[in-house]
């Protein structure tokens, strides 16, 4: 779950979907273009500490492909792809919303069953475990223990690796300050993950949007060079 | 007589069982036909639906519990929440399991289009989804499937009851 | 109307016990006279003498237990379920039962990282574990421990002589 302002959404897509709805719009590749740049503002807003804002940041970059459509018409089957799978994603998500808000209808009847308790033997007898020694329990137990810190580390990790549009925003208008003009390649060369990649596109998108940097590019997939104005 | 007889053999065993038994395991411990202990099963659904049980079926088998209309009581007696509180993400993650499964993690994270594995692990702890296999994929992936709880939990007699995933339309 | 809706809650209340549950605490969930809820009971004691289902009276605490014209079934199924050696699930289970002692299912669980209620009950059948008492915390939840059988058959004289388990902590 994430927080954006006073509302909650469960991941890009539940945003998503309340940007289309908000705005009445089907389904379709043209409100998904129509709605880009309210997603963009909006994951703006989300609190950066927020682990899932990779998700959401994957979202922006099938929807900057989207818009960019409409300027560069050729586009590479495989992006063809990626935009039908978003339309395609979406439309089953809503349809499991649907369904998730029917099961909180069925819940607030306050309806249920419960499981008989668990009894005792109706037959009294014991039966122990063949050939299980104290031993052979504490390696058992060891193992089930072990398994809880493994889940905890790779929260961890996750954690360490975000690097959020403020600061990156932050980095690249220093970079302006500093040396007037920067290449993109140069910024991202040491980026860990794509997350960094796209989210240093989306915050030089924002810098060319404040009117504070101008962008040229010799031809497609070429070197981007940043100027600050 | 032999049909009487027949019915209390069903419910001594259901009884003792505690978990969901099949008709298979039914019939192979009475001995009798099993369109005869179909049929009896059949008539004490009906009959328990005035009383104070409910059979659950789930997956062919069959489990006694407690009536639904009697839930605030249980809870009451049994000393706990009539419903533990579960998040909208885990009930639109429960919704995907029940209607994809058996389902692998990456196939729900795909639909939601976020990361998943909390979610997951709080309906397993509640009982809710349980692991049913793995995937004939690379890296053999779990797959998840629910349990009889869940049936229990939103208070349905069978999967057949919840609401049907044709219907929507979008 | 009235009657019936006592009577199918005194089902829902003896069934999810599981074990005697005193007029006394049917009468306090319910929150009626108890001369009529004794009235209900023994309407249901004489209801079951022909179905699968039985009321036994001990120690003025009721039990629904199976009927006794059906304990060679019941034998006959349980001892079918129990043939089978204990699920890689079950033995996992005890081991944290025998190390962890007193304990809750809820602790089981978060250790686990599942839902634990068919495992235990499967433990408690086969004498291996059992009910010690309850925790002191909200919803004063069931200890677990193992039985003075289990822990002969481990060689363990008393609970206090298991190894310590406190640097592993949960």
């Amino acid at each position: 779950m994430i927080a954006v302002k006073d509302k909650t959404f469960e991941g890009p897509l539940d945003l998503l979907l309340n940007l289309i709805e908000k705005e009445k719009l089907d389904i379709c590749q043209i409100s998904l273009a129509r709605i880009t740049n309210d997603y963009l503002s909006e994951i703006q807003k989300i609190d950066t500490s927020n682990e899932n804002l990779a998700d959401f940041l994957i979202v922006a970059s099938k929807l900057l492909y989207l818009k960019s459509r409409a300027i560069l018409p050729v586009l590479s089957t495989e992006e063809e792809e990626e935009i039908e799978d978003l339309e395609t994603q979406l439309k089953e998500y809503k349809k499991f919303k649907e369904l998730s808000s029917q099961f909180s209808e069925i819940l607030d009847k306050n309806q249920r069953s419960f499981e008989p308790g668990i009894r005792n033997s109706d037959i009294n007898l014991f039966l122990p475990p063949l050939g299980v020694d104290l031993n052979y329990l504490m390696n058992v137990l060891q193992e089930a223990l072990s398994r809880i810190p493994k889940l905890e580390k790779a929260e961890e990790k996750r954690v360490e690796s975000k690097v959020t549009l403020e600061e990156t925003l932050d980095r690249l208008q220093g970079l302006i300050k500093k040396s007037k003009k920067f290449s993109f390649k140069s910024v991202v060369k040491n980026a860990k993950t794509k997350g960094e990649i796209i989210i240093t596109f989306l915050a030089l998108l924002e810098m060319i949007k404040r009117k504070m940097v101008s962008v040229e590019q010799n031809k497609n997939f070429a070197d981007i060079t940043v100027q600050g104005l | 007589m032999k049909q009487k007889n027949l019915k209390s053999q069903i419910e001594s065993l259901l009884l003792v069982a505690g978990k969901p038994i099949s008709l298979k395991e039914i019939t192979n411990t009475i001995g009798e036909n099993v369109v005869e202990i179909q049929k009896e099963l059949n008539g004490l659904i009906e009959e328990y639906r005035d009383r104070g049980f409910r059979i659950i079926k789930k997956d062919e088998k069959y489990l006694l519990a407690s009536a639904q209309e009697n839930a605030e009581l249980v809870a009451k007696f049994l000393n706990e929440e009539l419903r533990y509180e579960l998040s909208a993400s885990a009930l639109e993650t429960l919704a995907i399991v029940v209607y994809k499964q058996p389902i692998t993690r990456a196939e729900i994270e795909s639909i939601r289009g976020t990361d998943c594995s909390r979610v997951l692990r709080v309906l397993m702890i509640r009982g809710l989804i349980e692991e049913v296999g793995r995937k004939e994929a690379p890296g053999r992936p779990i797959l998840y499937g629910t349990t009889v709880k869940m049936l229990t939990y939103l208070g349905v007699e069978k999967e057949e009851d919840l609401p049907k995933m044709e219907e929507l339309a979008v």
